[in-house]
């Protein structure tokens, strides 16, 4: 059913390399929720897009993980840009 | 082959030299590209940062630039090797279309970052998972630790930029 | 999937989830939500499904953009 | 086809569906825009649970409904208020 059974397990040696975007991860996630200002959430927004990329590309190595991590993070970018301008007023203002 | 938290610090200072050299070439710092970018860059002055830092980090945000292409082309050379690379960065040239932005920078990030980990992954110094791990702790020290400094380092090596290059109104 | 990168994911969604619901503004509700969304990607991808995890990831932006329609920011 | 009882996503899925409920039940501040935002948290809760049962064809119908039905209320909303 699954790929998973096609694809080789993650190998012991690259764990710190996974390591570090799981914590760098969770930091910028809680700088997010400390943060006050609404448009100066949106930078560490982008580091946690960036970690939880690279924690998709490290846990799966498969030629189909590429589109993945590359779909998530257009996707995730033009999610922020939709927001930033609303919030400036770019789009739906009369 | 070194250990891996060496291997990785150097890498992530290959990686910040190699998207901050496009990113200044490519002009980033000097406007907002969409009206979002606008206002995180004012939303960054206003909280005692510079405007021309506060644009490139606005830029970063909003569309995928020279960073998002060395990211991209670290997982590509990690998963398939140069094929893997040379995709992800018509992958990036698609996102920049979805995302209103011409493309250039995040492109000609990708395709020397794809040249940059192949050969160091070729010479047997690094792996390509230490090239992932380096971007994200690259673009940490630009986003993530506080926009006020990050934004002022930028709005330095503009100035340089503009000193050496003239390009620049 | 090992349990570090388990334990992160937990803490992604368990903090975008509680700062969605106890946020006030909609703006920082959207962005607290787009924390819950990074932390259900691990999940999906540790289990396998590539293509199921491309077209959540081009679908999931789509709802915040509706929603979005009918945002409006306070005036200052 | 459930290889074992409680995977990770299982519990954490019913914890999100749970809490999404109850916030999207009494939004805090009582308009449609929050209730429509609260939402969409037990949908991820429900994929996470969907998650447990190891069917792609099941997610992505999910995926597509979840984003079709937010379509619809905000047209809904758009026509009861009158606003964007």
């Amino acid at each position: 059913m699954a790929l998973e059974d096609q694809v080789p397990v993650v190998a012991g040696v690259h764990m710190i390399a996974l390591y570090i975007c799981a914590v760098i991860a969770v930091y910028a996630a809680l700088r997010v929720i400390t943060e006050r200002n609404s448009m100066r959430k949106l930078p560490f927004l982008n580091v946690v897009s960036f970690a939880v990329t690279g924690i998709i590309a490290l846990l799966l190595p498969h030629p189909l993980t590429i589109a993945a991590a590359a779909a998530y993070f257009v996707g995730s970018t033009l999610e922020s840009n939709a927001i930033a301008s609303t919030w400036a007023g770019g789009l739906k203002r009369p | 082959m070194l250990d891996e938290p060496i291997r990785i610090l150097i890498a992530a200072l290959i990686c910040w030299f190699n998207f901050m050299i496009i990113d200044l070439i490519f002009k980033l710092p000097e406007r907002g590209g969409v009206s979002g970018a606008t206002a995180i860059a004012q939303e960054v002055e206003k909280g005692g940062g510079k405007l021309n830092g506060g644009y490139m980090m606005g830029n970063i945000v909003s569309s995928p630039d020279a960073s998002a292409g060395t990211l991209l082309a670290g997982c590509g050379v990690y998963c398939a090797g140069l094929p893997g690379g040379l995709f992800a960065a018509l992958l990036v040239y698609i996102g920049n279309r979805i995302c209103y932005d011409p493309g250039y920078a995040g492109t000609t990030g990708c395709i020397t970052a794809t040249f940059i980990v192949y050969g160091a992954v070729q010479s047997g110094w690094f792996a390509a998972s230490d090239f992932i791990a380096g971007m994200v702790i690259a673009i940490l020290t630009i986003q993530g630790l506080s926009s006020v400094h990050a934004s002022r380092l930028i709005a330095w090596l503009w100035k340089i930029r503009c000193r050496l290059l003239r390009g620049c109104t | 999937m090992n349990d570090i990168v388990m334990i992160a994911s937990v803490i992604l969604i368990l903090t975008g989830m509680t700062a969605a619901i106890f946020n006030r503004d909609p703006f920082d509700k959207l962005i607290s939500l787009s924390v819950l969304i990074a932390g259900v990607f691990p999940f999906i991808v540790e289990r396998g499904f590539l293509d199921v995890a491309i077209a959540i990831a081009l679908i999931a932006p789509l709802s915040t953009i509706f929603t979005l329609m009918v945002c409006r920011r306070v005036q200052v | 086809m459930t290889a074992e009882l409680y995977t990770p996503e299982f519990v954490i899925g019913l914890l999100v569906l749970f809490a999404g409920t109850i916030a999207a039940a009494f939004p805090r501040p009582k308009n449609y825009l929050t209730q429509l935002i609260n939402l969409e948290i037990p949908g991820w809760g429900l994929l996470l649970v969907m998650l447990h049962y190891n069917e792609a064809l099941a997610l992505f119908t999910f995926a597509a409904v979840s984003v079709l039905s937010t379509y619809i209320f905000v047209r809904v909303m758009q026509k009861k208020e009158g606003i964007g």
